[in-house]
């Protein structure tokens, strides 16, 4: 609970937050960059979470429980994610976004 | 009384078909020309055992009663349905002599014109089969099975024309022959349904009973264009008449159907199956004389006064002997048509139907006689065309006395059968319509010339230079010959009137002198003339065909109807209606179904680009899709 | 909660059992001894799955977070002898995997406990549940679809995978978080209570739907399909398309019908118009596929359509008829990849041209093909049909007929391309078809049960009718 | 087992005969004509074993049997047989039998072919013995879809594009079917009651008239595209004249029927009132497909097409017939469907015997073969006369009914139609007399032509099967008709 | 003096995060992510939720930060400059983007949320969190708690298979090349 935030307040910074990262996604040119971007859509909804559950459920702390979740599954996503980009690296030898359309229509 | 037993007289030719048919190939040629003739003889036999039976013994209270045995065959309605069966009565009894008659003549006959030929047992089989579908027709108890019998005669002459099957020109004429009938017959169909429709049966007994529904109830039904509809399906029914019996304007296939062989052209193209239309407007005759005051019995007249006319003039000018054959049958059926166009019902006033019906008989055997005749010049010279004839008296006597014989009766020479025909032909349509009655003598004379234009050509004038010297036929195709021959003479004294009447009372029937005396002399004046012009080659014919110069051409190309339907066929139906429906469903049903499939096969290539193997194309599409769905669903819900 | 309870978990506690004796073996064996991975591997799961067709009370766990029930249960036992077919039909391809690369054991662990995640998904009582099984569905398999580590087509297919499955997690994970500013609990039977209509809530539903529409590919959610499964080794590709796509719709359709039932007005619209786009996507993109993996992407994006149809009747009726053309669905669809499977293995050969004349060469294998595309397709007396026809049925309850009709519509385009392999099979003939080879064991008992499936399952109506008899179950 | 499931089960023992048991030609056409063979003498036993039924049982169908299928909706296997039933069976296996004579000599894929062609044939006898619309339909698609592999392996000229276009214009009909089915079902407990499948337990209901309006047409539709409606016929054609000979003669012989079938026994009697209210937009369509079809025939080149579009006009007929909504000329329809099936049937084994022998279908390269092959051409020449409806033969009978029927129909606009109709008699005529005029008769078209052999014992097996039905129904209609019109009472009590 | 701080830190988590992910420096980009994350923490110490803060910043920024550093410099050397993103599809992607959090703030301020009373708030323990973590009771969360250990694993062994060493077969050359040539021409 912040002094003089409302909960408006907070909903809206996650939610910028989370379309920046969407934003980035969207045209970031490095597959690690665009991971990055991923990065930050998770933590909106961490964000979310926490601050929605000490706003206005503070009784339980479901949401805060789930952040923690959270953060451990995006730790999980990255570390997989970029062992995947690696094996990409590997065998082409770019992370360019670019790179990865021999597969399409 | 029972003449039940009549069944048989069509049943022996159906049998015979079916084993000549089934066996064709099994039974040697010398078999089966006697096994038709001997059914056929037995036929004969029981139809003139009929024919005596009923004429004598077939009286009630002075009427000719009507006998009828028949058997369900398959029901439409509570009311309708079709019997099979057979029915007699005077007309039926004579059609039956007719048809035996004829057609056992043209199976012995048969035996030697066919002898030799590839499908002699075939030819037989198609002669029973005719013999038992005519025999069915004559015997209908009602315009059904009358119409059932009606397409099965319909499809042997089809068989018979087509005999020679590989001759283009023999297929083409069958098939005219069947679907112009067939067309007829259509109408004959559709008036069928029309008649029925209103009165709820098909049977002779009720459409003729003058109580009947539709004699008796015409006035209160429905018009069409003025007429009640039960004109209009008489007039429909007289259709099939027309076609079949080679009226105008159904009657180009006649001509063309000489293709078939001759002793065929004998007994369908000249003796029996054409009378058909003449025999169906017979059978329904009260109808036509009552309903609407006898308009459609008008139209009968006319249409056989103009056909006897246009025939008998185009007649004249032709040089295949078939074909002049052809036409007088034509013409001579117009006679028949116009006689019962112009009858009435009660007693003497009924002359005209029962002149109708003498020339029917007789003109049967005339005509088959005049056919068969022309077979055996035909046979000894093997051409139909008059130029390649001439003096062939010297050859083949016996041929030469029966046709003279079969032209003087045609000609209606006095004392021959035709003659006595002919004059109660002219006197029924002088008392009633004169100028019916003018074109009937001048008919009269159109026949004798052309008949003896014929005999003279064929018989007289020099030899021609024949491949092998023509002689005279054999045995059992000069016997039919001189029977008919006896029967073209004879017919003539039966006392018609005793037995064939509309009102199926018996009258006395006198020759009207003067008026036999203006057709005979008419007939004698065109023989002359044709004694004149052909006893010795000359150039007379000729000039005379120059100074009528484009007529005459018009009429030697038969009016130009078959150009004409040439044109309505072959352009308009074949070339404008079959054409565009067909290309209409090639080309607008078929490429729209095709259509639709290459339509979304296109879209399918068209859409491709949306999956561009671009990762963040595919999320754009994901939030966009998440952003839409929202936008949407949230502009409904403000809504 | 005492220990018998813990029966309730049996299958997924089976699932982990197998997983622990796997990373056992696969650390104490040596290379020789590693071949005989795959039979114990299989044996073990075939014992799962035959277990799990023995009866199991419903209940709850751990404060509601496990909840289970007949109708999951049989779902779980499908998906399990689902994954075993799979199994069986990738053991030629996995051998390979054993001698060249050392990675068969890794392969077992990481499906196995992918389909842990969906017993865990479809199971789940609350969101948390639900997104930990989500992901635990989807991380192995994004590491699966890269097995082919020298493929640059499966590297990009495992990075497209895993940054958009990311990218789905994510907004479905920013849905869940709106849902529960609305109402306060992660728990799906709470929030059924509370939840009530309200932009926010829908706008949350909206976010939290793309995330499992991602996963069943509904168009626009798709995209990602297609580029997947052609990068995939096939039987992963096989195992998206039935095992993690069956699973989320599941999930999806309890979740619609209790948690968002006060949303189904919303709901109803949006899935009324992503099942035609779906439908309509999918078919117009496989017509023109010449790869078969690619091919059946496609098409298995409009079946997924097709499998929708069931939602629009929010009874029993759409339940059932939702499991079982899903189940049919699985059959199908592992006949059609073990098909692909075997000969690509055999043949080393993907494209429908290749197939030209195959019946000629492989009769058996083509008519297997035949079965499922016709399946796929819905011609009876295939299970396809019976699947089909109930989920039309299951939307015409409802008075859908429109939508019945642009579902059948897209039937008979869908029909067209399953025929154009049909016709390359059987109609054409062709100098270089693929010559006869004989399948392996394993391979051919895979095929064999997928035809049995084919054959019986719509044929065989008690197996509807115990669907439809405990599929109330959770809906009261 | 009871007397009509045995329709179904012995060609699947057939079929699974054929797979493991045949090793080559010989032995596939042995079990066939075998299993065939025994398929037609049930048929034969049925006919009797219904009369002797009928005499003694009233109800609507006889042989009756019911087992549940599905139980959550309602699906029964429920089977039963009336007089209309009883004669499209015979009709099939009748065809069939034919049908495995005329194949006799199949080279390619022999064993293959004679399984398509009888898993075909128990969709086909399945589909009419039910008498519940979900198994119906089961069955009428199992008939559908080996048509595609049995065109497209067996086929000549185009035929995988024929192949295809035929598969899916009427897998696309029978899917807006089966929108018209489900419409059905869910209506059918407007009276209360359990919804049901079953067509007899619908009848007893009164589906609401807005319901009617609309799954009338699509049920309709369904059902009449392989009834060969004007303008989703297109398929028929190319598909005819793609297919081998045994399959053309079934398909137009058999599975045609099935469209008339449904749309008699499902669309109108199931959804009177939308029957009634959508008839006179069918019916034009269908006179004018009689018309159509027929000037088409005229003026096609190839043989096949002639008789394909033969068939669209004369299986229009039936569509009319049947929407004339008067007992006889529903006789009219039913027989018609049985002359045309035969009769079309051996016009394809006939093209089929040239084909084999001459190697092309187009009438202007063929002349006089009847000179050559008498048999063939005597067969020819029969049923051409019998197609365009001489007396003696069933096409007659078939459709004299038809058009008498359809001209006690109280309405004058309907009149006016049936003589439209009826004008069609004399274009078949033409087209008829045109083919078998120009291939059959005249010269002999090309030398090389007169040493084609001769017909062989099973081709003349196959055409006399055929012929001796298409005779005994000409000659002695009236126990065909009074059966079948017994069998129309339900109907008519429904609809009128 | 906590809404000050809040506003700072919002403005701190949104330039960087604008920053991370526009910057042409890849480096930069992690960085700024950085930056981002510790933001985030900061906003978690606002609300005394200092257990998560420290979870966010020992696993993002001890984590996964260093994770993406780590694959920066084994991809690329540090100073990678990206290419620039083409306007066009900025354009685009800002448009969507500004759309879709135009909707979501507006359905974010059509909702009415309760008014919140500070007295019922209380600091969130980690003994409270530990103690819930482990419950099996209601409200319990030990089930997920042992999933996602399950899922630890599953990605672990994922990755490492991924990341395992090529093997070459018997000839010595290495599969990739005609694998990846071959596949490059099916398009």
């Amino acid at each position: 609970m912040i002094a003089g935030i409302s909960i408006y307040e907070i909903l809206t910074l996650s939610s910028i937050l989370f379309f920046i990262g969407i934003y980035g996604f969207f045209t970031r040119d490095n597959l690690i960059t665009v991971l990055m971007a991923v990065e930050l859509i998770l933590n909106a909804s961490a964000v979310n979470f926490v601050l929605i559950n000490t706003y206005l459920y503070p009784d339980l702390l479901q949401g805060a429980v789930f952040s923690i979740f959270i953060i451990a599954l995006a730790a999980a996503e990255t570390a997989l994610a970029i062992a995947i980009i690696i094996n990409l690296y590997r065998i082409i030898y770019s992370v360019e976004v670019k790179d990865t359309e021999i597969m399409k229509y | 009384m029972d003449f039940s037993y009549t069944i048989l007289i069509p049943l022996i030719p159906l049998a015979l078909f079916v084993i000549l048919g089934l066996f064709s190939k099994k039974i040697p040629a010398s078999i089966s020309g006697w096994l038709g003739s001997l059914g056929l003889g037995t036929s004969i036999a029981l139809s003139l055992y009929t024919a005596y039976h009923y004429f004598m013994d077939g009286k009630l209270e002075g009427v000719y009663q009507t006998f009828v045995y028949k058997q369900t065959w398959l029901i439409f309605t509570d009311k309708l349905h079709i019997d099979l069966g057979v029915l007699i009565d005077p007309i039926s009894v004579m059609m039956m002599v007719v048809v035996t008659t004829i057609s056992f003549m043209v199976h012995l006959y048969s035996r030697g014109y066919m002898h030799g030929d590839d499908g002699y047992t075939r030819f037989f089989a198609y002669l029973a089969l005719f013999s038992f579908s005519m025999l069915g027709l004559v015997l209908a108890t009602n315009l059904f099975q009358m119409y059932i019998f009606w397409e099965l005669v319909g499809a042997s002459s089809f068989l018979l024309i087509g005999y020679y099957y590989t001759k283009p020109s023999a297929v083409a004429a069958a098939k005219k022959a069947f679907i112009v009938t067939r067309f007829a017959d259509l109408g004959f169909l559709i008036g069928i349904l029309l008649i029925s429709y209103y009165t709820g049966t098909f049977d002779f007994k009720d459409l003729t009973s003058l109580d009947g529904m539709l004699i008796a109830g015409w006035g209160a039904s429905a018009s069409f264009m003025g007429l009640s509809v039960f004109t209009w399906g008489l007039i429909l029914i007289y259709m099939g008449g027309v076609g079949k019996s080679a009226m105008l304007p159904f009657h180009i296939w006649l001509p063309d159907a000489m293709e078939g062989p001759t002793p065929v052209s004998a007994l369908i193209h000249a003796a029996t199956m054409v009378v058909a239309g003449v025999y169906l407007v017979a059978r329904l005759f009260p109808a036509y004389y009552f309903v609407e005051d006898g308009f459609a019995l008008q139209v009968v007249a006319y249409v056989g006064a103009i056909s006897s006319l246009v025939a008998a003039l185009i007649a004249v000018t032709q040089t295949d002997i078939k074909r002049v054959l052809a036409f007088s049958t034509m013409s001579q059926i117009g006679y028949m048509m116009l006689a019962l166009g112009v009858s009435k019902y009660e007693g003497h006033e009924g002359l005209g139907y029962m002149a109708s019906m003498f020339h029917l008989f007789t003109h049967a055997m005339f005509k088959a006689l005049l056919f068969l005749g022309a077979g055996s010049v035909i046979h000894a010279v093997h051409s139909n065309y008059m130029q390649d004839m001439g003096g062939l008296r010297k050859y083949m006597p016996v041929t030469h006395i029966t046709f003279l014989i079969a032209a003087l009766s045609i000609a209606g020479f006095p004392g021959f059968a035709g003659f006595f025909s002919k004059d109660e032909i002219l006197v029924a349509a002088f008392e009633s319509n004169k100028l019916i009655y003018y074109s009937s003598v001048l008919v009269a004379g159109l026949t004798a010339f052309y008949m003896f234009r014929l005999y003279f050509n064929i018989f007289w004038g020099e030899d021609r230079k024949y491949k092998h010297t023509p002689h005279e036929s054999p045995l059992s195709m000069t016997i039919p010959l001189v029977f008919l021959a006896f029967m073209s003479i004879f017919a003539g004294y039966i006392p018609f009137s005793q037995f064939v009447t509309a009102d199926l009372m018996p009258f006395e029937a006198h020759l009207n002198l003067p008026l036999a005396a203006i057709a005979s002399s008419v007939g004698i004046i065109g023989i002359i003339i044709a004694f004149i012009f052909y006893k010795k080659p000359s150039d007379l014919p000729e000039r005379f065909a120059n100074a009528f110069g484009f007529i005459y051409k018009w009429i030697y190309n038969k009016l130009y109807f078959d150009e004409l339907y040439i044109f309505v066929t072959k352009k308009i139906l074949f070339g404008v209606v079959a054409f565009s429906a067909s290309w209409f469903d090639k080309n607008v049903v078929d490429s729209s179904m095709i259509g639709i499939g290459n339509v979304t096969v296109s879209v399918s290539n068209k859409i491709k680009g949306m999956q561009s193997g671009k990762l963040q194309d595919y999320a754009m599409s994901f939030v966009g899709g998440i952003v839409v769905i929202a936008m949407v669903v949230f502009y409904i819900w403000i809504n | 909660m005492n220990l018998e309870s813990f029966l309730l978990m049996r299958s997924e506690i089976g699932l982990l059992a197998i997983l622990l004796l796997l990373i056992i073996l696969e650390i104490f064996s040596n290379k020789k001894q590693k071949a005989a991975v795959i039979p114990f591997a299989l044996i073990l799961l075939a014992i799962n799955t035959v277990l799990g067709f023995l009866p199991l009370e419903s209940g709850e766990l751990f404060g509601g977070m496990f909840r289970t029930n007949a109708l999951l249960y049989f779902f779980k036992t499908t998906l399990s002898l689902g994954v075993l077919i799979l199994l069986l039909q990738s053991a030629d391809w996995l051998k390979e995997k054993v001698v060249d690369e050392n990675k068969a054991t890794e392969f077992f662990i990481l499906i196995i406990s992918s389909l842990l995640g969906t017993y865990f998904m479809i199971s789940a009582g609350d969101f948390l549940m639900f997104y930990i099984g989500l992901e635990l569905t989807t991380l192995p398999v994004a590491a699966l679809v890269a097995y082919d580590t020298y493929k640059r087509i499966s590297a990009e297919g495992a990075v497209k995978y895993i940054l958009s499955s990311a990218l789905a997690s994510g907004a479905a994970l920013f849905g869940i978080s709106l849902l529960y500013a609305t109402t306060g609990t992660i728990y799906f039977e709470s929030m059924a209570e509370i939840l009530a209509s309200s932009n926010l809530a829908i706008l949350g539903f909206i976010f939290f739907f793309s995330g499992l529409a991602f996963k069943i590919s509904l168009a626009p959610f798709h995209f990602w399909t297609a580029d997947v499964y052609e990068g995939a080794p096939i039987n992963v590709a096989s195992y998206l398309s039935v095992i993690s796509k069956g699973a989320a719709v599941v999930i999806l359709m309890i979740l619609l019908f209790t948690v968002f039932k006060p949303l189904m007005p919303v709901w109803n619209k949006i899935i009324y118009i992503v099942i035609i786009a779906t439908m309509f996507i999918g078919n117009l993109f496989a017509i023109r596929q010449q790869n078969l993996k690619r091919f059946l992407a496609y098409s298995s994006i409009a079946q997924a359509g097709f499998i929708l149809l069931g939602l629009m009747s929010v009874d029993q009726l759409g339940t059932t008829t939702i499991v079982y053309f899903v189940a049919v669905y699985i059959f199908s669809n592992l006949g059609a990849f073990g098909v692909v499977q075997a000969v690509s293995s055999a043949s080393d050969k993907e494209n429908i041209n290749d197939y030209e004349g195959l019946y000629r060469t492989n009769p058996k294998l083509s008519l297997l093909m035949m079965l499922a595309l016709f399946s796929l397709a819905g011609i009876p007396p295939l299970a396809g049909f019976f699947g089909k026809f109930f989920l039309y049925t299951a939307a015409a309850s409802q008075g859908y007929y429109i939508l019945v009709f642009i579902a059948v519509v897209n039937a008979t385009i869908s029909l067209y391309y399953y025929l154009l392999v049909v016709r390359a099979m059987f109609l054409r003939q062709s100098d270089q078809a693929i010559p006869y080879f004989k399948s392996p064991f394993y391979m051919r008992l895979g095929l064999i049960l997928a035809a049995i499936g084919i054959l019986v399952a719509g044929v065989y109506s008690p197996l509807y009718d115990y669907i439809f008899s405990i599929s109330n179950t959770f809906l009261n | 087992m009871d007397i009509l499931s045995l329709f179904v089960i012995v060609p699947i023992l057939i079929v699974l005969a054929l797979t493991f048991f045949a090793k080559d030609l010989k032995q596939a056409r042995l079990i066939s004509v075998v299993g065939m063979g025994i398929q037609f003498a049930m048929s034969i036993n049925l006919i009797f074993a219904y009369i002797k039924e009928r005499a003694v049982n009233t109800n609507i169908m006889v042989f009756t049997k019911d087992v549940v299928w599905y139980e959550t909706f309602n699906i029964h296997y429920s089977i039963g047989v009336d007089a209309i039933s009883v004669v499209m069976i015979a009709l099939t296996a009748v065809v069939l039998l034919a049908g495995v004579f005329i194949s006799w000599k199949i080279d390619d894929l022999p064993k293959e072919f004679f399984i398509s062609l009888i898993a075909l044939s128990s969709g086909v006898f399945g589909f009419f013995i039910s008498t519940d619309l979900f198994t119906m339909f089961v069955f009428y698609e199992i008939a559908v879809i080996p048509m595609y592999l049995l065109i497209g392996i067996w086929g000549s000229g185009p035929k995988e594009n024929s192949a295809m276009k035929l598969t899916l214009m009427l897998m696309g009909a029978s899917a807006v079917l089966s929108v018209g089915i489900l419409g059905i079902y869910f209506n059918s407990n407007a009276d209360g009651g359990p919804l049901t499948f079953n067509i007899f337990e619908i009848a007893q209901v009164n589906i609401p008239v807005a319901a009617q309006n609309i799954f009338y047409p699509l049920t309709f539709i369904g059902f009449a595209v392989i009834g060969a409606l004007f303008p989703f016929h297109t398929w028929s054609p190319s598909g005819h004249a793609s297919a081998p000979t045994a399959v053309s003669m079934l398909h137009a012989g058999v599975l045609m029927k099935l469209g008339g079938y449904g749309v008699f026994r499902i669309a109108m009697y199931l959804l009177p009132v939308g029957a009634l209210n959508w008839s006179d937009f069918f019916l034009v369509l269908s006179a004018f497909g009689v018309i159509y079809g027929a000037f088409a025939a005229i003026m096609q080149k190839d043989l096949k097409y002639v008789n394909a579009y033969a068939s669209v006009s004369h299986l229009s007929l039936v569509l009319f017939a049947l929407l004339m909504f008067n007992r006889t000329a529903w006789t009219g329809a039913i027989i018609q469907s049985l002359s045309h099936g035969l009769l079309t049937a051996m016009f394809f084994a006939l093209i089929g015997m040239v084909y084999g022998r001459t190697h092309t279908r187009e009438i202007e390269k063929l002349g006089g073969i009847m000179k050559i092959l008498p048999f063939i051409g005597a067969i020819y020449v029969i049923t051409g006369l019998a197609y365009l409806g001489l007396p003696g033969f069933s096409g007659f009978v078939a459709e004299m009914t038809i058009f008498v029927g359809a001209f006690q129909h109280p309405d004058l606009f309907h009149r006016i139609l049936t003589i439209v109709v009826v004008s069609s008699i004399v274009v078949t005529s033409v087209y008829i007399l045109r083919m078998v005029g120009k291939i059959m008769m005249g010269p002999l078209s090309n030398e090389e032509y007169k040493d084609l052999p001769k017909a062989t014992w099973f081709e003349k097996t196959g055409l006399i099967l055929l012929l001796i039905p298409v005779i005994m129904i000409g000659v002695l209609p009236l126990g065909l008709s009074e059966m079948l019109k017994e069998s129309i009472q339900p109907f008519l009590e429904r609809l009128l | 003096m906590e809404r000050i701080i809040f506003y700072i830190l919002a403005a701190v988590i949104i330039l960087f995060a604008v920053a991370s992910v526009t910057s042409r420096k890849i480096l930069r980009a992690v960085i700024y992510l950085l930056f981002v994350l510790i933001g985030i923490a900061g906003l978690y110490f606002l609300v005394d939720y200092n257990f998560l803060a420290a979870i966010q910043l020992t696993v993002y920024g001890g984590g996964i930060i260093v994770l993406f550093i780590f694959a920066v410099m084994l991809i690329h050397h540090v100073e990678l400059v990206l290419e620039k993103t083409a306007l066009k599809k900025k354009l685009i992607a800002g448009a969507l983007s500004a759309s879709g959090l135009a909707v979501t703030l507006w359905a974010i301020s059509t909702y009415p949320f309760p008014e919140t009373s500070a007295t019922a708030y209380s600091s969130i323990e980690v003994a409270d969190i530990g103690r819930i973590l482990l419950s099996y009771e209601d409200g319990g969360f030990i089930l997920p708690f042992e999933v996602i250990s399950v899922l630890l694993v599953a990605v672990m062994i994922g990755s490492i298979v991924i990341a395992k060493g090529r093997k070459l077969v018997a000839d010595g050359s290495p599969k990739t090349e005609d694998g990846s040539e071959k596949l490059t021409e099916n398009k």
